[in-house]
C-alpha cells in the first residue's frame, strides 16, 4: 500500500472531500442548507464561516462562492422543494437538512413529489438529488434530534437511502448518491464525524445496492447497519474468545438493498442477528429479518433475531440514553444465545 | 397595451382552453376516463396570459387544476388526452392523469395533487436558472386555497431573499372545494401578502383578459431583468363545480349564476370584433379548427393502447 | 338476535355514529378539518353542507354548531398542530386529514410532537387525538392520493394505528380511538364508505390492540389488513373448494398489535401467508413476517409469503393500478403453493 | 403605566432568569450536564414582561431556549435543574432536558427542538380556551429564525379567521445560529408580516423593560376580551453565543460587544433606583436570595438519583 492510501482522515474531512471534488467536477452540482456556509450571509466568504452545523462542509462556500453554496433560512419544506425543482430543471443540488428529526417537515416534499415524480410522470423527470443530514442518539440531544428515521424513508418507493458505517464507505457512497440521478437520503451517524479512517485521496465510488462484507466468520451472520458496525466489530472480539465466529456484513444502502450478500452468509452460519438503531416495527430490522427468513428458510438454525432501540422516543438522561441504543453487552450475549440452540 | 394580433393569439388560446375542458366533460361524463378531474373553465385568461409571456425554456408548476395551464404551455390536445384516458401514449404514458399531467419537454413541470405541492418546485426551477445565469424564469400557478399552506410563504421568503425569477400566480375563485375564501383567508385581496415578504403583490381582474396581460408582462419582465418575484392574485369567478361530477350542494346557486356572468373568453371576443380584429365568422372558424382537433384527440386517445399491468413496477427510478 | 341488531349501514354512516356518539358522550370531544362542515362558512349551520370530502361528517355541524365542528383552510400542519396543542390542553379532538398522502404535510407535528410528548415531558402529556384520514387505491385518485402508509406510523413510538376492515369494526374501533387517551391514526380504505355491515345501533367499542379471527381455518394462516380482509374471504371460498381451509385473520390494530392470536393460528395451520395494500420495504408485512417468523420458528412448515403491492408509487391506468393492489388470484395461488409445499 | 411594585416585581423576575442561566453556564462548563443548553440570556424582559401578565391557567409553548420562559411562568429552580441534570426528580423525570422542559401545571407546554414546533400547540391551547368559553389566553414564542417556518403563516392566518386568544410573540435576536435574520428574513420588522393576517403587529425593544410591558399588556388585554391574536416583535441584542460552548466564530466580535451594550437589568435598576423604589443594598439582597436558592437547587439536582436504564420503554403511552 502506498503513502497515499493510508492517509487517515475523519468521518466529516471524508465527507467534505467527497462533495468538493464532486462540485469540482461537475458545476451543476450545488449545496443548499440551514448554516452550511454559515454566517455567509454578512456579506461573502469569510474566513469564519462555521460550514454547517458540524462543521462539515467548511470552506466549500470559500471555493465555491454564494451562488453554489448557499445558506437558508429555517425553511425545511421549501428548501426540500426548492432542491426536488432545480434536480428537475438540471441541477445535481445536495441538500443538507441539518439533523434528520428535521426531514419531517420536508416529508411531503421527499415524499409526494421526488419520491414519485418519475413514476408518475412516465419518466419525464430525473431527480438527482441528494438529501444529507446527521442522525443518531448517543450525545444526549434527546428527544427531537436523535432519530434515525432511514427505515420510513426505506419503505417509500422512488427514494434510495444510504447509510455508511465508516469514513471510507461515505467518501464512496456520497460521491455515488451525487452522480446518482435518483434522490438519495444519505443518513451521517454523529458518531461518523469524528471517526478516523483510511481514506483514499481522490475520486472514487462504490456503488449503492452493494452490501460490504466486514468481517468472514462461520457462526453466526451478524447484519449491522451504521454505527452498529462498530459495535458489531467489537462484539466479535468478544465471540471470539469463546470460540464464536462472526460474519459481519454492512448493507450499507437499504434501498436498493443487497439480501443477496445476506443470504449467502447464512448459507454459511445458519444464523442471523440483526442490529440496528431503532424502534423496531415496520423497521429496516423488520425488513431484513422478515426477507431473510423467506429467502433463507431452511438453512436457519435458529431463529432471527433482532437487537433494535425500543419502541419509545429518545430519553436525554445518560443512563436511560445507553439503555436505549444497542450495546455491545447486548450483541454479545444474543449471539451467544443463537449459536448455544 | 398588446397588438390586436396578440389579443387574437390570446383569444383563441382561452377558446382553446374551454373548448378542451367543454369536451373532457362531455367525454368523462361517459364514464369511461378513470380518476378525478377538476377543469380550468372561467381561469382561462390566468394560463392564456400569463403563458404566453413564456416559451419552452421557461418554467412553469401547476395544481390538480392543470389543463389550462399545460395547453397555454403549449402540449397537444392528443398527449393530453391520451393521459386523462391512461393510456401507454399519453404524457405521462397513463400513469400520471389529470391531477399528475406533466411536459418536460415544455418546461411544465406537472400537475399537482398536493395543495401547494408545486410551489416550492417552480422555485426550484428558478433556482436552477438563476444558478445558471440563464435569463428563464419560473411561475407557480396556486389556488387561493393553497395560500394558507406553509410552503408558499416560505418559499415567497426564499424567492424575495434570493432574487429569483419567480412569479406566484394565485389563481383566487373564491373557493377551495366547500371552503369559501373569505371564511378561510384572512385577507380580502391575498396579493397584500407579498408586502410583508418586500415584493409586489397585484391583483387583477381575471375576466378581463387585458388586465392580466398587463400584469403577467410587467411580473415577467421584472424576473427576467433580474428583479426577483411578483405575486400576480388573479381574480376567478368560479363557473362550475370543484371537480366533474361535484353536486356543489354547499353553494346557492345565485353564485354560481353570478360568477357565469363575468366571462372572459366572450368579453375579449365583443372586443375584437368592435375592434374589426375578428368576425363572428371568424369565431365560428377558429372553433371549427379546435373541433377538429379535439374530435381528432379524442379518438387517438380512444384508441391508444393502455398500458400493460405486467410493467407496474417499472420505471421508479431513473438509470 | 333482535331486529336492531341486525340493522346495516353503510361504512360512512357508522363511522358518522361513532363521531356523533362519541361527541353527544363527551363535550370535549371536537372535530376540525377541510371542508368537514362544507360551506359552513357562508354562515352557520346550513342544509347542504357536505360533511368533508366524503361526506362522512354530514350532520355533525348542525347538531354540535360551529365551535365544536370546525371546517379549516388547506393548512395540514397547523390544524395538527392545533390538535396536539388542544389535547394537551385537555380537549379530546378529531381531526380529519382527509387523505393518508396529506399527512406528509403534517408529519413534523405528529412525529415530532404527537408521538413524543408524552414520553419527553416525562408523562405529563395526555394527548387524546385521533387522525381521520381516507386512503387505498381502486378510485383512480393516483399517485398523490392513494397511499396506505400506515407502515410509516406503526414505526412510530408513541402513536397508535387502526385500520378497520368492516363498518361494524370501524364504528367500535373509532369509538375506541376517541376514548384513547393517546394519539391514533385511523385509516378509513376508501373502499369502506360504500361498503354495507350489520352494525348495532348505540355506542361500543372494541379494543385497541385485539385482533379478529375473521373465519376459522386449519390449513394456512391468512392475515389481512383492511380492505384486504375481503380479498381474504374471496379467496378462502376458492381454496375451500381445493380442500384448503384458510384461517383469516384481521390484526385491527398495527400499534398496538396482537401478536399473540396470529401465533397461536400458525401453530394450528404451519403456515403464513401476509396480504397488505402497501409497498413491500419497511411495511407491516414485513413486520409481521419477521416478528411471526421468530415468535412461531418451529412451527413454519413453509417460508411466511407476504402479497403487497409493489415497491412503486400508485399509478392512474386502470390495468395498472389493478396489478398495483393485491387481487384474489395472487392470494389463492399463493396461498395454494404454500400448502403444496 | 405599570406601578414601582409591578417594576420591582419585573426586575426581580429578570434578574432571577439571568442569574440562573449564569448559574447554568457555569455548572454547563463543568461537564456534568449532558445534552445541548441555549440559554435566555439578553431576552429575559421578554419572558418577563409576557408572562407577568399570565397566570397558570393560561399557555404558553415555548422554544430551544426555554428556561426563561420556564421560570416566568413559576416553574423552580430545583425542578428545572434536576431536568437539565436528566434526574428522575426533574419537571420531565430526565426524559427531556433542556430542549424538552416542560411544565404542563403551569400550563407551560413545552420547550421545543424543532424550531417553529410550538407555535401550533400554543394555537391548540387558545382553541381549547375558546371552545370552552373561558377566558384563558395562549402564548407562542418563538425566535426570528422560526418565522420562516410556513407553520407560522398558516398559524397566523388560522388564530386571524378564528379570532383565537393567542399572541404570537417573536423573539428576534438578530441570527439563528451563524445566519443573521437580515440575510434570511425578507423583511425588517416581522412585526409587518402580521398586517398580511389581519391583526396587529407590533415592534417592540427588548431592552426596555416597559416597552415590552406595554405590548404585552395590550396584546393579552386583546386576547382575554375575544379580540383575537396580535404579534409582538420583542428586538434583542444576542449577547451570548447560540449554545453553551459555541465558539462563534461566524460572528464579528463587534457585533456582540455592542448587544451587550443595550442590557434591560441594570437599565431598569437604575430607573427603580432613580424612583426611589430600589436601592444598591436592596439589588444585593435580591442577588443573595437567588443565589441561596440556586445553590440548593444545584445541590438539590446534582444529588438526586438518575433514572433507571431498565425504565426506558416505560411511559410512552398514557393509560
Ligand atoms: C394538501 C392537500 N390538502 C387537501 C387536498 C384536497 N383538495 C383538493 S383541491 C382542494 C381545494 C383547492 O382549492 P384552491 O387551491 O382554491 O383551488 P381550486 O380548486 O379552487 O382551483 C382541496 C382541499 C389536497 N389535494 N391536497
Ligand atoms: C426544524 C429545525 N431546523 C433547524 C434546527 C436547528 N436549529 C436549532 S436552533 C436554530 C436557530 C434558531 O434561531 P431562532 O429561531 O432565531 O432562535 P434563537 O436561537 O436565535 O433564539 C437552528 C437552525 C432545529 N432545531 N429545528
Ligand atoms: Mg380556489
Ligand atoms: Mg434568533
Amino acid at each position: 500500500m502506498s503513502q497515499q492510501e493510508q492517509r487517515i482522515i475523519s468521518g466529516a474531512s471524508a465527507i467534505n472531500e467527497a462533495i468538493r471534488e464532486c462540485m469540482e467536477q461537475d458545476p451543476t452540482t450545488i449545496l443548499i442548507g440551514e448554516d452550511i456556509a454559515g454566517g455567509a450571509g454578512l456579506g461573502g466568504q469569510h474566513e469564519g464561516a462555521m460550514g454547517g452545523s458540524f462543521g462539515v462542509t467548511k470552506g466549500l462556500l470559500e471555493q465555491f462562492g454564494p451562488l453554489r453554496v448557499r445558506d437558508t433560512p429555517i425553511s425545511e419544506a421549501a428548501i426540500a422543494g426548492i432542491g426536488v425543482g432545480a434536480s428537475a430543471a438540471g441541477l445535481r443540488p445536495i441538500i443538507d437538512m441539518m439533523w434528520s428529526s428535521f426531514t419531517p417537515l420536508a416529508f411531503d416534499q421527499i415524499f409526494n413529489q421526488a419520491a414519485k415524480m418519475r413514476y408518475m410522470f412516465g419518466g419525464q423527470a430525473k431527480i438527482p438529488l441528494v438529501l444529507r443530514m446527521a442522525m443518531g442518539a448517543g450525545l444526549g440531544a434527546a428527544g427531537q434530534h436523535s432519530d434515525t428515521l432511514y427505515s420510513v424513508f426505506t419503505h417509500i418507493p422512488g427514494l434510495k437511502v444510504v447509510v455508511p458505517s465508516s469514513p471510507n464507505d461515505a467518501k464512496g457512497l456520497l460521491a455515488a448518491s451525487i452522480k446518482d440521478n435518483n434522490p438519495v437520503l444519505f443518513f451521517e451517524h454523529m458518531g461518523l464525524y469524528g471517526m478516523k479512517d483510511e481514506v483514499p485521496e481522490g475520486s472514487y465510488t462504490y456503488p449503492l445496492g452493494e452490501a460490504r462484507l466486514v468481517q468472514e466468520g462461520s457462526d453466526i451472520t451478524i447484519v449491522a447497519i451504521s454505527m452498529m458496525v462498530t459495535k458489531a466489530l467489537e462484539a466479535a472480539t468478544v465471540l471470539a474468545e469463546d470460540g464464536i465466529k462472526a460474519e459481519i456484513i454492512d448493507p450499507r444502502t437499504l434501498s436498493p438493498i443487497d439480501y443477496d450478500s445476506m443470504v449467502a452468509s447464512i448459507k454459511k452460519t445458519g444464523r442471523l442477528l440483526i442490529v440496528d438503531e431503532s424502534p423496531p416495527r415496520c423497521s429496516i430490522a423488520a425488513d431484513i429479518a422478515a426477507n431473510l427468513s423467506e429467502m433463507a428458510f431452511g438453512y436457519l438454525q435458529a431463529p432471527t433475531s433482532r437487537i433494535t432501540c425500543p419502541h419509545s422516543p429518545v430519553p436525554l438522561s445518560p443512563p436511560l440514553e445507553s439503555a436505549y441504543i444497542p450495546s455491545v453487552e447486548q450483541i454479545v450475549s444474543t449471539a451467544r444465545g443463537l449459536c448455544c440452540a | 397595451m398588446p397588438t390586436k394580433a396578440y389579443l387574437l393569439e390570446f383569444y383563441e388560446l382561452m377558446l382553446k382552453i374551454r373548448m378542451f375542458e367543454e369536451r373532457v366533460t362531455r367525454e368523462f361524463r361517459k364514464g369511461d376516463m378513470p380518476g378525478f378531474v377538476h377543469t380550468y373553465i372561467g381561469a382561462e385568461a390566468v394560463a392564456a396570459g400569463i403563458c404566453m409571456q413564456l416559451d419552452d425554456h421557461d418554467y412553469i408548476s401547476s395544481t390538480h387544476r392543470g389543463h389550462g395551464h399545460c395547453i397555454a404551455k403549449g402540449c397537444s390536445f392528443r398527449d393530453m388526452l391520451a393521459e386523462l384516458y391512461g393510456k401507454e401514449t399519453g404524457l405521462c404514458k397513463g400513469r400520471g392523469g389529470s391531477m399528475h399531467i406533466a411536459d418536460f419537454d415544455r418546461g411544465m413541470l406537472g400537475a399537482n395533487a398536493i395543495v401547494g405541492g408545486g410551489i416550492a418546485l417552480a422555485a426550484g426551477g428558478a433556482l436552477a436558472a438563476q444558478t445558471r445565469k440563464s435569463d428563464r424564469v419560473a411561475v407557480s400557478f396556486f389556488g387561493d386555497g393553497a395560500c394558507n399552506q406553509g410552503i408558499l410563504h416560505e418559499t415567497m421568503n426564499l424567492a424575495s431573499i434570493w432574487k429569483l425569477p419567480l412569479i406566484f400566480v394565485c389563481e383566487n375563485n373564491g373557493w377551495a372545494e366547500s371552503t369559501p375564501t373569505e371564511y378561510s383567508t384572512s385577507v380580502s385581496n391575498i396579493a397584500e401578502r407579498a408586502h410583508g415578504y418586500g415584493f409586489a403583490g397585484l391583483t387583477v381582474d381575471a375576466s378581463d383578459a387585458e388586465a392580466v396581460y398587463e400584469a403577467a408582462n410587467s411580473a415577467v419582465q421584472c424576473a427576467r431583468n433580474g428583479d426577483g418575484p411578483t405575486l400576480i392574485e388573479a381574480k376567478i369567478g368560479r363557473m362550475v363545480g370543484h371537480y366533474l361530477g361535484d353536486p356543489e350542494g354547499y353553494r346557492p346557486k345565485e353564485l354560481k349564476v353570478k360568477a357565469r356572468s363575468k366571462d372572459p373568453i366572450p368579453d375579449l371576443a365583443s372586443k375584437l370584433i368592435d375592434s374589426n380584429a375578428l368576425t363572428e365568422m371568424g369565431i365560428s372558424n377558429i372553433k371549427d379548427r379546435i373541433n377538429t382537433e379535439l374530435d381528432e384527440a379524442v379518438s387517438y386517445a380512444k384508441d391508444s393502447p393502455l398500458p400493460s399491468g405486467a410493467d407496474v413496477d417499472i420505471g421508479v427510478y431513473s438509470e
